[in-house]
């Protein structure tokens, strides 16, 4: 599987509301219904030691107790074109999907090394409840 | 047709006109004209439709049962488009290239283009001149030019050294 | 007109409710109301016999019945600097908008042969209710 | 700061309602509470007598009247690739942030002669309370 990415959810714009909660990497769904879901990752290069890929991709995911695979929601997908200098690509995604009570919501990128996690606006997870 | 309606002003709606009972019993069709949007729907109790006409910068290309009217687009001045005509209450702006320049279509419905310059056709006779819709088509090269790789070269401009068969050809030996 | 996107609305993680409906290649409005509308296409290239385009377009449309024409409400449109091979590139467009029961909202596409279709998670479209 | 966009708050699709209001560049929120925030903006050249720039940035940011300087809420960052000739380029942004009442809401871009106003459906902005 792709890496999961981890969030902050106290600090900043950061929060946790209405028992929406974050645990080991994910929302934690609260209440069964349908939420509209929402992530974006902002991809950056290059970085140390490290060649350039061709593309980046950004996949909303959900893990149920009751199966055992992952089961992909949304998912952005960009080649890059940038020759090598330095580079930034935002993947917005966001959907309604329905989700059952105990459901964990994550983020998986195609490397963790090209996330630009050093500012909360440009990378950010979200979800509510319609 | 409908009962206008001044931009701004709240209009209620009224008896039908002339005190003759409105088509009784037909239902009413609270269409507007092209040019107005729908400020109040006529009612079966025989009030007429009102209308207002659409504001500056909005239009309805058709007659509708819209509540507002669609806002025109604006040409895009600094990427070289101009007016080709203004925007009206039935009809949106309608845009095109700067002279110089040339429309390059994004897509087939050519909703969006970019004004690209216009080729000069240097040293070259002109096939097809540049308009709003395509590029200049070059010729050959023009008479006293000669052709180098893609360019055209002027006659007066070569030296003997430097003057290549089809140079000599076009300019004659005395080059 | 650009062609519209046809839709799976029952399996998967496609589904409709409150009345919301889907037919003829339309998401049919059952009350009046703001919506929250959102679709992401991604297209995708190179495909066969077939020269690379400039750019890729995704608008999301309304329809009314008593208006011949339809009103662009959402437009993405992105050029692609790809060279020849393979690229991929994510549109995603959200936002409120008006609408009045019967209101057909559609999804149109600079060229349907470039949408990658192949997954749901991918390429998708809905709105709900605010 | 970056200059912040002006909208049209009232002809063609552009609404407000709610108390929401729009006033020197910002909507206003008029009830403390969670909103979901969105707004797109599509970039566009080359234009007159400007050299292409390397990157393009929108900013969504909050401004309140009790702290000096503005928040910023959500930010996308895009390099641009095309080279010279016509190119476009959206960025979508949208994520649900807590506002107080009377907080201002302003979108910034990193330079507004390569905004393309032109269209309604190209470049919009917009909130709804949860």
């Amino acid at each position: 599987h792709l890496p999961i990415l981890q969030w902050e959810d106290k600090r900043g714009l950061a929060f946790t509301k209405n028992n929406l909660s974050y645990s080991s990497n994910a929302l934690v769904i609260p209440v069964s219904g349908d939420y509209y879901v929402y992530a974006q990752v902002t991809f950056r290069g290059p970085i140390e030691s490290y060649s350039k890929p061709n593309s980046v991709t950004e996949i909303i995911t959900k893990v149920t107790d009751s199966y055992p695979e992952p089961t992909q929601l949304l998912t952005g997908t960009k080649t890059l074109t940038e020759n090598g200098n330095s580079w930034f690509q935002p993947i917005y995604l966001g959907a309604v999907v329905s989700l059952e009570v105990g459901d964990k919501l994550m983020v998986n990128v195609s490397d963790i090394k090209l996330v630009d996690y050093t500012k909360e606006h440009k990378t950010f997870f979200g979800a509510f409840l319609l | 047709c409908c009962t206008q309606c001044p931009a701004g002003e709240s209009c209620p709606a009224r008896a039908a006109r002339h005190g003759t009972p409105w088509h009784s019993g037909s239902p009413c069709h609270p269409s507007v004209p092209t040019g107005t949007f729908l400020h109040t729907p006529c009612s079966s109790r025989g009030s007429d439709t009102v209308c207002t006409a659409c504001p500056t910068g909005t239009f309805r290309a058709q007659p509708n049962t819209f509540t507002e009217c669609q806002a025109c687009y604006e040409c895009d001045h600094q990427a070289f488009q101009r007016v080709l005509s203004n925007c009206s209450a039935t009809s949106n702006i309608a845009c095109g290239c700067k002279s110089g320049r040339f429309r390059d279509c994004l897509d087939e419905s050519c909703s969006d283009f970019s004004c690209q310059q216009c080729q000069p056709c240097t040293g070259r006779l002109i096939q097809r001149p540049c308009s709003e819709a395509q590029d200049t088509l070059c010729g050959s090269c023009k008479p006293n030019y000669y052709a180098e790789g893609d360019e055209c070269r002027p006659c007066h401009a070569s030296a003997p050294e430097t003057c290549g068969k089809e140079c000599q050809r076009v300019c004659g030996s005395g080059q």
